[in-house]
C-alpha cells in the first residue's frame, strides 16, 4: 500500500514535448511509473521518449486512448491553469502540477472549480510524488528513496531529498513521498496527506517538513493532537529568516508577526511531535521515534 | 511588490473610491505649488516603501504653502528605517471624524480572498488583531461571484458604521476588491478610511480613502505591464535588483557565509544549519528548478560581491536541477570572477557523479562534503580560518 | 403532505417594505403561512405589515433570530441576483424568486453558484408556491385553491391559476402548486418536481401545464415515461403562436424550429400524457385520468 | 434585441476578431465612395434584420466602384420579407478557402452558454443540425472559468480544422465569448468564418469573420446603454414600438379578435382558445405582473388602434394584478377611445369584485363572461355579429 501513486497509476504528461517534460517522463519511465500518454497542444500524433509514449492534443484524448487516471503537469505558469483545469474535466482522479510561478488568484480559481469537481491536486510549485519501488510522478530523483514504513510528506523541494536521502541512508524506506509545494494556494495541505497516512497500513510513521510562511502547520498540529495515532517528527526550515522577506516560495514569508518557524515548532511540539534542528536530524528522530 | 502610498490610491482612484485632491512632490518648491493649487491646509506625506513613517516623522501637517514647503524640505531629507525619502505626497487635508480600517487579503486556509474592517482605522491590522481582534470583522470572498453588497453590508453594521455611510462604504469595498483581483494584488489596504461628515449631496465625498498600500504578487506582474512599470528601483539594492533581473531568489543578510543553494526550503534550511553550528548566512540565494549554467554563475558572482563573505558554501540537491550544470555554472562564474576566499561544494542528486566530476578536472581548489551538516560545519570553519 | 411548503415553513421576505413585498406579505399571513421574518437593507429594527412581522438588514440575522428555514425574493431585477445569492449564503433551504427580468447571464452565475451550495431555487418570474390549507409562498391567490390529491406544476403564472380554479371548481383538490417560472434558466425544472410528486405519498395525479420554447417538457416526457407511476395531464400553450417571436416570457420563443407547442405535445401523447385543448378542459380529463 | 450585421461584427472586432475592411452605406454614392476606398472587389449586403438575404438577392459582388453604386443602388431598393433596405454593408471581398460556422447560444437544459462550431459555415446551423447533426461539434462552457483553450481545441480538432489555424481559431472563438457575456448577448454568431489562405505572417487574418449576427437579451440591455442605442427603430411597426415604451408584451398578428391578458402564459393560452372557437387572435399582448391603470389603457389603445380588431377579450386572472386596478385601466382608456366594437370582460382573482363593480358600475356596455371557454366563445361570437 502507499497513497496517492502507486503500480496502478496511469499517468499521462502535460508538456511531454518540453524540455523539462520530456526529460523527466525519461527518468519516470525508468523508474518504472507507468507513463501511457503525453499532451501537447499541435503535436497529437507523434511519440515521446524514443517512441515510447504517444503524444495527444488533448487530455480527453489522451484519457479516451490509454485509460490513464492521473495527470502531471509541466507546462510553462501561464498555460498551466488551463492544463490542470483540462485534466479535471478530462476526468483524471490525481493532478500533479510541477510548474512554479502561477499567479495567485488564478490559482484560487482554479482550486475552486477543481473543489466543485471533486477532482484532487497536488502542488503547484511541488516536486511531486514518490512511491518507493512503485511510481513516481513528478521531479523527485528516483534513487534517493528506497520502500519502507516512513511518510513523507513537505512544503519543500529539494529539502524533501535531503531527508528522504537522510532516511533511506538509515535505513528506513519510505512509503510514500508528497511534496505538496511552497506557494500560498495549493491543492492538498499537510492534513489532507496526514489523513492518508494515518489511514494507510503501510505507514508507521510520518515525516513532516515544513517552513515560514501561513498557518498550515499550526493547522496540521491541531489535526496530529485530534486524528494521528502515529508517531510525526518535523522539521520547519526558515528559523534564521527575517520578516517581510519573501524566502523564494510565494508562500514562505513572515507577515505580519504570523508564519515564524518559531510559532510554528512551538505548536508542533505543544501536541507532542518532535522537531528536527536541522535536516538530517530528522532521521535519528524517526529512528527512535514511537 | 509594494506599491507607494501615491500609486496605490491612484488605482483606488480608478475603482471610483474618493480619495483626497493631491499630487507628488521631489522637491520642496514641487510641494509649495502643489499646495498652493490646493487651498487650504495640506498633509505633507513621506512616500517609502516601510511603515511608521509617522512616528519618523515623515508625514506633517501643514496650514500654509509655506510650511508645506518648509515640512517637504524636512521631510526629502531624512532616511526612515534606512530609506532616503525621495519623494512626497502632498494631499488635501481631510475632516477626520472617524477612521476605519478596509483590506483585502489572501485566507491561504481557505483558499480565497478575506476582506477584513474594523472601526479602529489608522492603526496597523495587526495591532488590532493583537490588542482587540473582536474589533475585526471579516468576510470571505467566493472568487466566481465576487464581493457581494450583502457582505460589505455585515461588515458595515459589524463595525457599527453610521447606517448613512453603508452605501459609499458598499461601493468602496466592492471597488477595493477588484483593484485587488485585477491587479492581481497580494494586499489591497485603505487605513484609515475616514468619514469626513460631508455628505454626499455637496459632491463631497462622504469616506475618503486617506491612506492606501498595495502589494502585488510578482508572479501576476507579467500581465499587467502598466503596474509593473511602477516599481521603485530605489527601493531595492542594486544586488538585489541584479538577482529579480538574472531570475534567482536572493535577500541579503548580513552574515559572512555566502549560500548558494537550489530550492527556497533547502535555502532556508542550509541558512539554518549554519547558524546551528555556529556560522552566519550572508544570505539567502536560491538559483531555481533546473537553473542553467548561466544562472548559476551569476548567483556566483551576486554572492563574491558582498564583501562580508568568508566562504561559500553550495548546497545543491539535484533534482529537476541538474549537478553537472551547476558545476558548469561554477566553473564559468570562477573564470570570471578570481574568488579569495574558500569555497565548500556539496551536489547530491540528479548527475550528481558529472558534477563532481567537472569540478574535480576543473583543477579548482574545492572543499567537498556529503552531508549538509558536515558542509556547514567545513563552511564555518573555513570562514573562521580562510 | 406536500412538496417544498407546509406548515413547518418559516418564510423570511425579502424585500418586504416594498410595494408588493407587502401586499403580498399580507396576503402570505392571512393565508395561515408563517412569514416570520422582512429583509430589507437599511430598515432593520423597523416592522412591517402592522408590526406582525420584524425587519432586518440581512437575511442571515432574519434566520439567526427567527429560523426562517424558506426565503421569497421581491426586491428588483437589478437587485434580485444579489438577494438570491445572500439568502444561499445565510442556508435556507428553499428560496423563491417572483422576481421577472434578471437577465440571462446573472442567473447562469446564480444557478451554477447555488448547485455549489445545495440550495433549492424555484423561478425566478414565477408565481411561487401553495400548499392549500397550509401555506403560500409568492403571489398565488389562495382562495382558488384547495387541499386535496392533485399536484400541479407549470411554467406559467395566471395559466396555472387559471387550471387551478377549475380544478377547485370541480371539486378536485390540490397537494401543491408550484410555478417553476417563464426564463429560460430556472432554478428548479418539470422534472424536479415531477420527481417530487411522485415521491409524495399525498398527491395521486399530476397537472404539468407546459409552454412553447426550450425543450423542458419533452425532457419531462423521457421522465414521465422512465419514472413516474401517477397519472399525468398536460397543457401546453401557444399553439397559435408564430416561431421567432417571444411570448412575453424570455423564454417563450420558437427559435430554430425548435420548441413549438406542436413538438412538446407529440412528446407527451408519444408517452401515454393526455394534453388538454385548451386549460380549462385540463380539470376534465384529471376527473377521468388513470 | 437584434443587431445588424455591421453592428454585430463592429462589437467582434473591439473582442480581437478579424473582420473584412468596409463600412455602411445609406446611398449609392456613398457604397460607391467606400468601394473606391477599399479597392479590389466588394461585396454589397443589405442590412435587414431577417434571414435569406443572399436568396432574397440582397447580397451581391461588386468588382468595380462603378458596380457597387449600381449593386448598391439596386439593393437599396428592396424589400426583403416585407422590410425596406435602408442600408448596405459594404465589405471588401474575401478569398474563401473554407467556410466555419462559430456561434455560442444558452443551453437552457445545461442553464449555461454552449459554444458550437461546425465545418458547414455558411449553411444556417439550424439546416445543418436537420441534415447533418454529426458535422456540429459543442463544449459546454463554465459560468466561472469561461472558454478555455483546450476546449477550443476540441472544437478546431472536432470538425477537422488545419492544425495551423488553431491558435487563431482559439483567439476568436474566446473573443466571442467574451463579446457574447460581456454583451448580454443570446446569440453570438459568425457565419462564415472563412479561412482566407492568408499566413499570418503577412499581416492578414488567416480566419475572417465574413459574417456575424447578436441577439441581445433584452433584460440585459439597460446595463448596456451603448448597446441599447443600437436598436434600429425601422426594424419595428410603431405599434410594437409603443408597446415596448409603455412596458408591454405585444405581438402583432392577423387575426381579429383584441386579446388583453395579464401574463404571457395565460394570453397564450387565451389566443388557443380563441382559435379552437373559430376565432382568430389579433395579438398577443400580455399587461404584465402588478399592471397599474395608466398601463391597462395604455395596452387598451394599442388594440384599438388595429384596424382588424372587431371584438376586444379581457381575460384577467389576478394574482399580483390586481382585478380593480385593471377595471380602473380599462375605463381610463374608455374615456379617451370610443370603442366601435363589442367587449369582453372576464376578471377573476385578486380584488375581482371591486374590479367587476367598478365596470358595471361605470355604465359601459360589456359583455362579462365567468369561465375562459365562455368568454373566448363570447367573444367569437360578437366578432361575427357585432
Amino acid at each position: 500500500m502507499a497513497i496517492l501513486v502507486d503500480k496502478n497509476t496511469r499517468l499521462v504528461v502535460q508538456g511531454i514535448t518540453g524540455r523539462e517534460g520530456e526529460f523527466h517522463s525519461r527518468q519516470m519511465l525508468e523508474y518504472g511509473t507507468q507513463v501511457v500518454a503525453g499532451v501537447t497542444p499541435g503535436k497529437g500524433g507523434q511519440t515521446a521518449c524514443d517512441g515510447r509514449v504517444p503524444v495527444f492534443d488533448t487530455v480527453r484524448e489522451a484519457v479516451e486512448a490509454t485509460g490513464a487516471n492521473s495527470s502531471v503537469v509541466y507546462v510553462p505558469a501561464r498555460f498551466a491553469p488551463d492544463a490542470i483545469l483540462e485534466a479535471a474535466d478530462a476526468g483524471v482522479d490525481l493532478i500533479v502540477c510541477i510548474t512554479e510561478g502561477i499567479p495567485v488568484m488564478d490559482m484560487i480559481r482554479v482550486k475552486a472549480y477543481l473543489d466543485q469537481k471533486g477532482a484532487r491536486l497536488v502542488g503547484p510549485n511541488c516536486p511531486g510524488l514518490l512511491t518507493p519501488g512503485e511510481a513516481k510522478v513528478g521531479i523527485m530523483p528516483g534513487h534517493i528513496a528506497t520502500p519502507g514504513p516512513v511518510g513523507v510528506v513537505s512544503r519543500s523541494g529539494t529539502l524533501t531529498y535531503e531527508v528522504v536521502y537522510a532516511l533511506t541512508a538509515r535505513g528506513m524506506g519510505q512509503t510514500t513521498c508528497v511534496g505538496i509545494g511552497g506557494d500560498p494556494i495549493i491543492g492538498t495541505r499537510f492534513v489532507d496527506v496526514l489523513e492518508m497516512f494515518e489511514a494507510d497500513p503501510k505507514t508507521e510513521r510520518v515525516v513532516m517538513i515544513g517552513e515560514i510562511g501561513g498557518n498550515d502547520e499550526e493547522i496540521a498540529a491541531r489535526f496530529i493532537a485530534e486524528r494521528m495515532t502515529k508517531p510525526v517528527v518535523a522539521f520547519i526550515a526558515g528559523q534564521t529568516a527575517p520578516p517581510g522577506k519573501r524566502m523564494g516560495h510565494a508562500g514562505a514569508i513572515i507577515e505580519g508577526g504570523e508564519g515564524t518557524a518559531a510559532g510554528k515548532i512551538a505548536a508542533l511540539e505543544a501536541v507532542g511531535v518532535q522537531v528536527a534542528e536541522h535536516p538530517e536530524q530528522v532521521a535519528e528522530l524517526v529512528a527512535t521515534a514511537g | 511588490m509594494k506599491l507607494h502610498e501615491y500609486q496605490s490610491k491612484r488605482i483606488f482612484a480608478q475603482y471610483g473610491i474618493p480619495i483626497p485632491e493631491g499630487d507628488v512632490a521631489t522637491t520642496p518648491s514641487e510641494a509649495r505649488a502643489i499646495a498652493e493649487r490646493l487651498g487650504g491646509p495640506v498633509v505633507v506625506k513621506s512616500q517609502v516603501l516601510v511603515g511608521g513613517r509617522g512616528k519618523a516623522g515623515g508625514i506633517k501637517l501643514a496650514r500654509t504653502p509655506d510650511e508645506a514647503e518648509q515640512l517637504a524640505a524636512q521631510i526629502l531629507s531624512l532616511q526612515i528605517k534606512g530609506l532616503p525619502v525621495r519623494k512626497v505626497l502632498v494631499d488635501q487635508a481631510a475632516d477626520i471624524r472617524q477612521e476605519i480600517y478596509l483590506g483585502v487579503v489572501v485566507d491561504r486556509a481557505a483558499a480565497r480572498p478575506v476582506m477584513m474592517a474594523s472601526s479602529e482605522g489608522g492603526v496597523e491590522i495587526e495591532e488590532v488583531a493583537r490588542v482587540n481582534p473582536e474589533a475585526i470583522k471579516k468576510v470571505h470572498i467566493d472568487p466566481f461571484i465576487g464581493l457581494r453588497s450583502y457582505q460589505t453590508r455585515r461588515l458595515a453594521k459589524g463595525i457599527g458604521l453610521d447606517p448613512a455611510l453603508h452605501r459609499p462604504f458598499d461601493r468602496i469595498a466592492r471597488g477595493l476588491y477588484r483593484a485587488f483581483v485585477e491587479s492581481d494584488a497580494s494586499l489591497a489596504e485603505i487605513n484609515p478610511l475616514v468619514a469626513t461628515g460631508e455628505g454626499g449631496a455637496q459632491g463631497l465625498a462622504p469616506l475618503l480613502a486617506v491612506d492606501g498600500k498595495m502589494i502585488l504578487d510578482d508572479n501576476g506582474l507579467s500581465r499587467h505591464p502598466d503596474l509593473a512599470e511602477m516599481r521603485d528601483i530605489d527601493e531595492e539594492t542594486p544586488t538585489e535588483r541584479e538577482a529579480r533581473e538574472a531570475g534567482l531568489s536572493y535577500v541579503q543578510l548580513d552574515g559572512e557565509i555566502g549560500c548558494m543553494v537550489n530550492g527556497a526550503g533547502l535555502a532556508m534550511a542550509t541558512m539554518d544549519i549554519t547558524k546551528h553550528f555556529g556560522g552566519a548566512p550572508a544570505n539567502f540565494l536560491d538559483i531555481g528548478g533546473g537553473a542553467k549554467a548561466d544562472r548559476v554563475a551569476a548567483a556566483l558572482r551576486l554572492i563574491l560581491a558582498d564583501p562580508n563573505v568568508r566562504a561559500v558554501l553550495f548546497n545543491i540537491f539535484g533534482g529537476i536541477t541538474r549537478c553537472d550544470e551547476v558545476a558548469k555554472g561554477i566553473l564559468t562564474a570562477l573564470e570570471e570572477v578570481k574568488p579569495q576566499v574558500p569555497m565548500v561544494a556539496r551536489l547530491v542528486g540528479t548527475n550528481e557523479e558529472e558534477g563532481r566530476r567537472l569540478l574535480e578536472e576543473s583543477g579548482y581548489a574545492m572543499i567537498t562534503a556529503t552531508t549538509l551538516a558536515e558542509a556547514a560545519q567545513k563552511a564555518v570553519a573555513a570562514a573562521r580560518n580562510p
